[in-house]
């Protein structure tokens, strides 16, 4: 389970909407080795400005095609550049990196909220479909795009939105003391903001489930070196980076 | 020991120090080596400096750590660090293990504080101490100690008295005139200079109207302080004796070449390391390629080949 | 006078120099404002800072002036100009037609060359003396005076003696303490300072092995200094109580907000003017749509907004 | 004939030799009104580095389509951008710069090396085929790609490579007195490396006919602004990008 640094060649890019687009880079020997909530880091211009890799969620990953893929928000500089590569064009990429979810979980329930969803897609591709729940938010409809894509990979969806224009109206928290009551799960794994994952986590603990949470934090190196990515954990520092980005969530002492 | 790693053409000196690459690490972006294990191999690389080092475990500090500003980063890391101690007991030990010498940079908050970390690690498997004067990020010690001649000469007798170690002493760009400091510094003993440490920056989010840094000011580092730092290295080069390893916005073999150019006996790879984890070792190659397309057949013969009257 | 330019919402008052925007042009890079004619209307400008100015017309250097680095540029122009004389009888008239304030960027050997100098320019059509005490590429006075508190006093007091006009002092980046230095000139009567002024720097042609500029040295701006600019800004508005103009890298709105909410009065469009010509005059633009998107009806309502307790 | 900054779309790049491209783009204002001589300012990128615009001169116009071409070679960065911008992208471009080749001569000579051969192509244009004589001189014949390009703009073609392998053996100044004694030439326009224009200048102004050189500085604004490419003139100082690129080989002291 190596890190390597490796050009990919970009398969394919996706338009989900407005200003999330999904890549496809064929890189086997990130792919074939990368966990779910493991990262990349990547390199979108040999250029000066911007200087510093990206981190990006795996999203799915096709192992026989020797392909990943990230789905990631246009924000700023670097991801304006990264719509911008052309297919067959290669990116720069470091990964797998990373500690990604636990597995073990036998009921998981996922819930994710945002660019948050990236990295539940390939946690649900690796648990078997009819044991999978998702609670989704968002906040319009026009954002959840990401029910095609978890559509053939989990067995019930949830789904919020802050308008209300599509499923319950309100955060994921509408719906999940309720879902919680049911008993049916034995796993919780949120990624999201981070006032909602502290929210979920509350929630979780409370009914007395473990609760995995996935924290982003800005990074300069990815590699555990340089402590840019250090946060507060349970009696000692944790490097987001390395240590997590998927920690279990009692672990964590400063968000 | 590879011992004619680069057929030797290399090989440089630094205060007591040998490498046989001139190639070492910036402290703070390297780790402690072993985080890039994976990229390169560590026995190509000069030397190994690692994370700055204090007297006791340091949490660093709160809130966002670092920034991308344009061809550069600033960050506020704090001299997070697990203490000596725990460098002692549980990293050194892996570090022996590897064929090369090691610096540890450190930080203290008194000149004695610097005197008693300098003993602790006057230990077999450390090579070399690089006192850390010019943190930006720490409210006591740190920067201070670096603007000021005075008190700069202070932690380096602090230290010298306290260790059977090359000594080199890091400056801070942040002076008015670095030669002044590079000067006091050398007469107070130390065996070389390193420099330089990062610009003092910061920046602000427009939509939150706030400073983005947790520490609020932090460290510029990368390509955009390059000139600054040749130029520094240039000036000093032509006051003082004692070595200079250069350092500041190396990102290729021909940005190292630059510093050697100007004066430098020897380079750090710093945010670089962040951009390409394998810099460290592939820009001595970028050296050697140089001067077989030069026709120089030893380093030290093109170190400070650009200074006036060479 | 386009008297409700921008509705009177971004009008600021730099030490008695009234502006009916924030966004002035940064002493050698905008020439006399007249090359910029085909690209913007110099009334939509806050004012006009126009080349460093010498009592005796100067060639400047030999050799290359300028030289593109990491997200930014080295100059060492070295201050040509064709003389305070030629100025008053050539390009005044000129200016004079047009609407906007000018300040006139001055230099020279001695402070009392300085005040030789403002003498000269305290006529009709001039509407501020900005003080240049800290360019890097001349020899004689320049950085010298910028990097010392007390000579910088003895120049502010020298202009300061001998015209009626708004004073702002140009302070150096390239000093231990701006805001020692920024202090003094406020004691000494400066009407308002401005900063940054250019880093020291330099680049080396590693196949050449010689520095690249005919001046070896030269002054580092652009994006890549904005960092350190806007850390000088912020501390230097949290000691002064004169106003600032600041500049360092700007190169669209959202960088001169970071300096207004840092505590600049005013701010100054430097290189910036090579890569788009239009900028000094599409920037207010942008500040105003920034306003109505935050809700802020005038400027003076976010200068500063980003300093501790505001 | 005032100065503009546009969007210009490119309509197409051409390969002429391993480092040297040929680019068209669509920019009427400025292909409208660019005489011989005069240069553009383009910016090849919107990051912060590469910062500078570089320029290159325009080396042929075709008025009727509203397209300029220039001929360039890639060097470092910049240039390395640019030969990737595909087509119909924008690029952003300053011009027409600068103060051109003075267009009076009867009889003119042209002599050109290197990327100096690119403003000539247009100067060329400008005069009727039947009365302009070329001197090309070049490293090797695999540089002499520009032959083609002036086949059916100049009447004779000297052509000199350094090695020999194509032409005269030698640099121009092989050609060029034996040329001149034939008194045939009423102006002589040079633009090539600085050596090179000094040398010919001599000779030129020698046989005592006037000669227009082309100079190249390092430029920062191309407006007469930053006084980063100032060299000295006869009894005055002259900006290359305003004042120039073109002189009369008389005016410059300080080449
Ligand atoms: C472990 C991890 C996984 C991530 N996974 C995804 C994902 O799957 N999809 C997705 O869209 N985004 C993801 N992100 C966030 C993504 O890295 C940023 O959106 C991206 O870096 C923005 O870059 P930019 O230049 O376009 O925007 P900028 O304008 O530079 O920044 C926009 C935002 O991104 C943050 N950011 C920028 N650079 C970094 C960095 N080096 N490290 C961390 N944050 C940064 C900034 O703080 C800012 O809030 C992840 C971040 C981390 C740390
Ligand atoms: C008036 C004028 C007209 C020109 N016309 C042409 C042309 O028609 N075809 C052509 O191939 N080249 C031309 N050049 C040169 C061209 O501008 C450079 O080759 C180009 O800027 C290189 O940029 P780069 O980033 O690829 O290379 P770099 O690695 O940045 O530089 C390579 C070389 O180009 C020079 N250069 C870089 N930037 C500039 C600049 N802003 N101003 C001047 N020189 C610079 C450098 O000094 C260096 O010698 C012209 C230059 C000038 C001043
Ligand atoms: C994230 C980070 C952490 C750093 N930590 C230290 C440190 O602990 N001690 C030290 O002396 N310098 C530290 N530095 C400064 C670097 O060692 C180096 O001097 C500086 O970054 C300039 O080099 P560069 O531009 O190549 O990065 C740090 C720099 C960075 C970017
Ligand atoms: C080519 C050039 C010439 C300059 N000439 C002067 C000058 O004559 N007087 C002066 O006070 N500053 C001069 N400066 C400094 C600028 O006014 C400004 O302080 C500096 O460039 C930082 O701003 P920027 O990063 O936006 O360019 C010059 C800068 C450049 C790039
Ligand atoms: S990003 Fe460098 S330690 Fe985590
Ligand atoms: S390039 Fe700026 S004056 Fe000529």
């Amino acid at each position: 389970m190596s890190k390597t640094m490796v050009d990919a060649k970009v398969v394919c890019q996706i338009v989900l909407s407005e200003d999330v687009k999904l890549i496809e880079v064929f890189a086997p020997d990130i792919a074939c080795i990368a966990q779910p909530g493991q990262f990349v880091n990547v390199q979108v211009s040999k250029q000066a400005a911007p200087l510093l890799r990206r981190p990006f969620g795996v999203a799915e990953v096709n192992r026989e095609k020797g392909t990943f893929t990230m789905i990631y928000r246009i924000m700023g500089e670097a991801t304006k550049i990264l719509a911008n590569i052309c297919n067959n064009d290669f990116i720069n990429i470091i990964g797998p990196l990373g500690h990604g979810f636990s597995l073990n979980a036998k009921r998981p329930l996922l819930v994710g909220g945002g660019l948050g969803l990236a990295p539940l897609v390939y946690l649900a591709q690796s648990f078997s479909k009819d044991s999978v729940e998702i609670v989704m938010g968002g906040r319009t409809a026009k954002e959840l795009f990401w029910t095609e894509l978890f559509s053939d990979k989990v067995n019930i969806m949830h789904i919020t939105t802050d308008d209300g224009s599509q499923g319950t109206k309100g955060t994921v928290n509408a719906v999940l003391p309720q879902l919680l009551k049911s008993g049916k799960y034995d796993c919780v794994y949120v990624c999201g903001p981070v006032p909602m994952m502290q929210a979920v986590a509350k929630v979780v603990e409370t009914a007395g489930i473990p609760c995995q949470v996935s924290l982003e934090k800005y990074m300069a190196c990815g590699l555990g070196a340089c402590l840019s990515c250090s946060c507060g954990g349970v009696g000692k520092r944790l490097k987001v980076c390395t240590d997590g980005p998927v920690f279990w969530s009692t672990e964590v002492e400063e968000w | 020991m590879v011992k004619n790693l680069y057929d030797n053409r290399l090989a440089v000196n630094i205060g007591g120090l040998k490498m046989l690459t001139p190639v070492t690490t910036a402290s703070g972006t390297f780790g402690f080596g072993l985080e890039f294990q994976d990229f390169l191999d560590l026995e190509k690389v000069g030397a190994v400096t690692v994370k700055g080092t204090t007297l006791e475990p340091r949490a660093g500090n709160k809130g966002q750590r670092a920034v991308e500003t344009p061809a550069g980063m600033l960050n506020c890391v704090g001299l997070e660090n697990p203490g000596a101690e725990y460098f002692l007991q549980e990293t050194l030990p892996k570090l022996k293990m590897i064929n090369v010498p090691i610096i540890v940079n450190i930080a203290g908050n008194t000149p004695e504080e610097y005197g008693e970390l300098a003993k602790k690690l006057d230990v077999e498997g450390v090579d070399a101490i690089e006192i850390n004067i010019s943190c930006p990020n720490v409210k006591q010690g740190g920067l201070a100690f670096g603007t000021c001649a005075i008190s700069a000469v202070q932690v380096v007798e602090a230290v010298k008295a306290n260790t059977s170690k090359p000594v080199i002493t890091k400056l801070s760009p942040n002076v008015t005139d670095i030669v002044e400091i590079a000067l006091a510094v050398e007469k107070a003993g130390s065996d070389a200079v390193s420099l330089i440490n990062t610009l003092l920056g910061m920046k602000i989010d427009i939509n939150k109207q706030k400073p983005i840094l947790g520490n609020v000011m932090g460290g510029l580092s990368g390509p955009a302080v390059r000139p600054v730092a040749v130029r520094m290295v240039y000036q000093v080069a032509q006051a003082v004796q004692i070595p200079i390893i250069g350092m500041g916005g190396i990102m290729c073999a021909a940005d190292a070449i630059e510093f050697l150019l100007a004066g430098a006996s020897a380079i750090a790879v710093g945010t670089g390391n962040f951009c390409d984890p394998r810099l460290a070792e592939t820009i001595s190659h970028g050296i050697i390629e140089y001067m077989d397309a030069k026709g120089i057949s030893n380093i030290h013969d093109m170190i400070g080949k650009a200074l006036p009257n060479r």
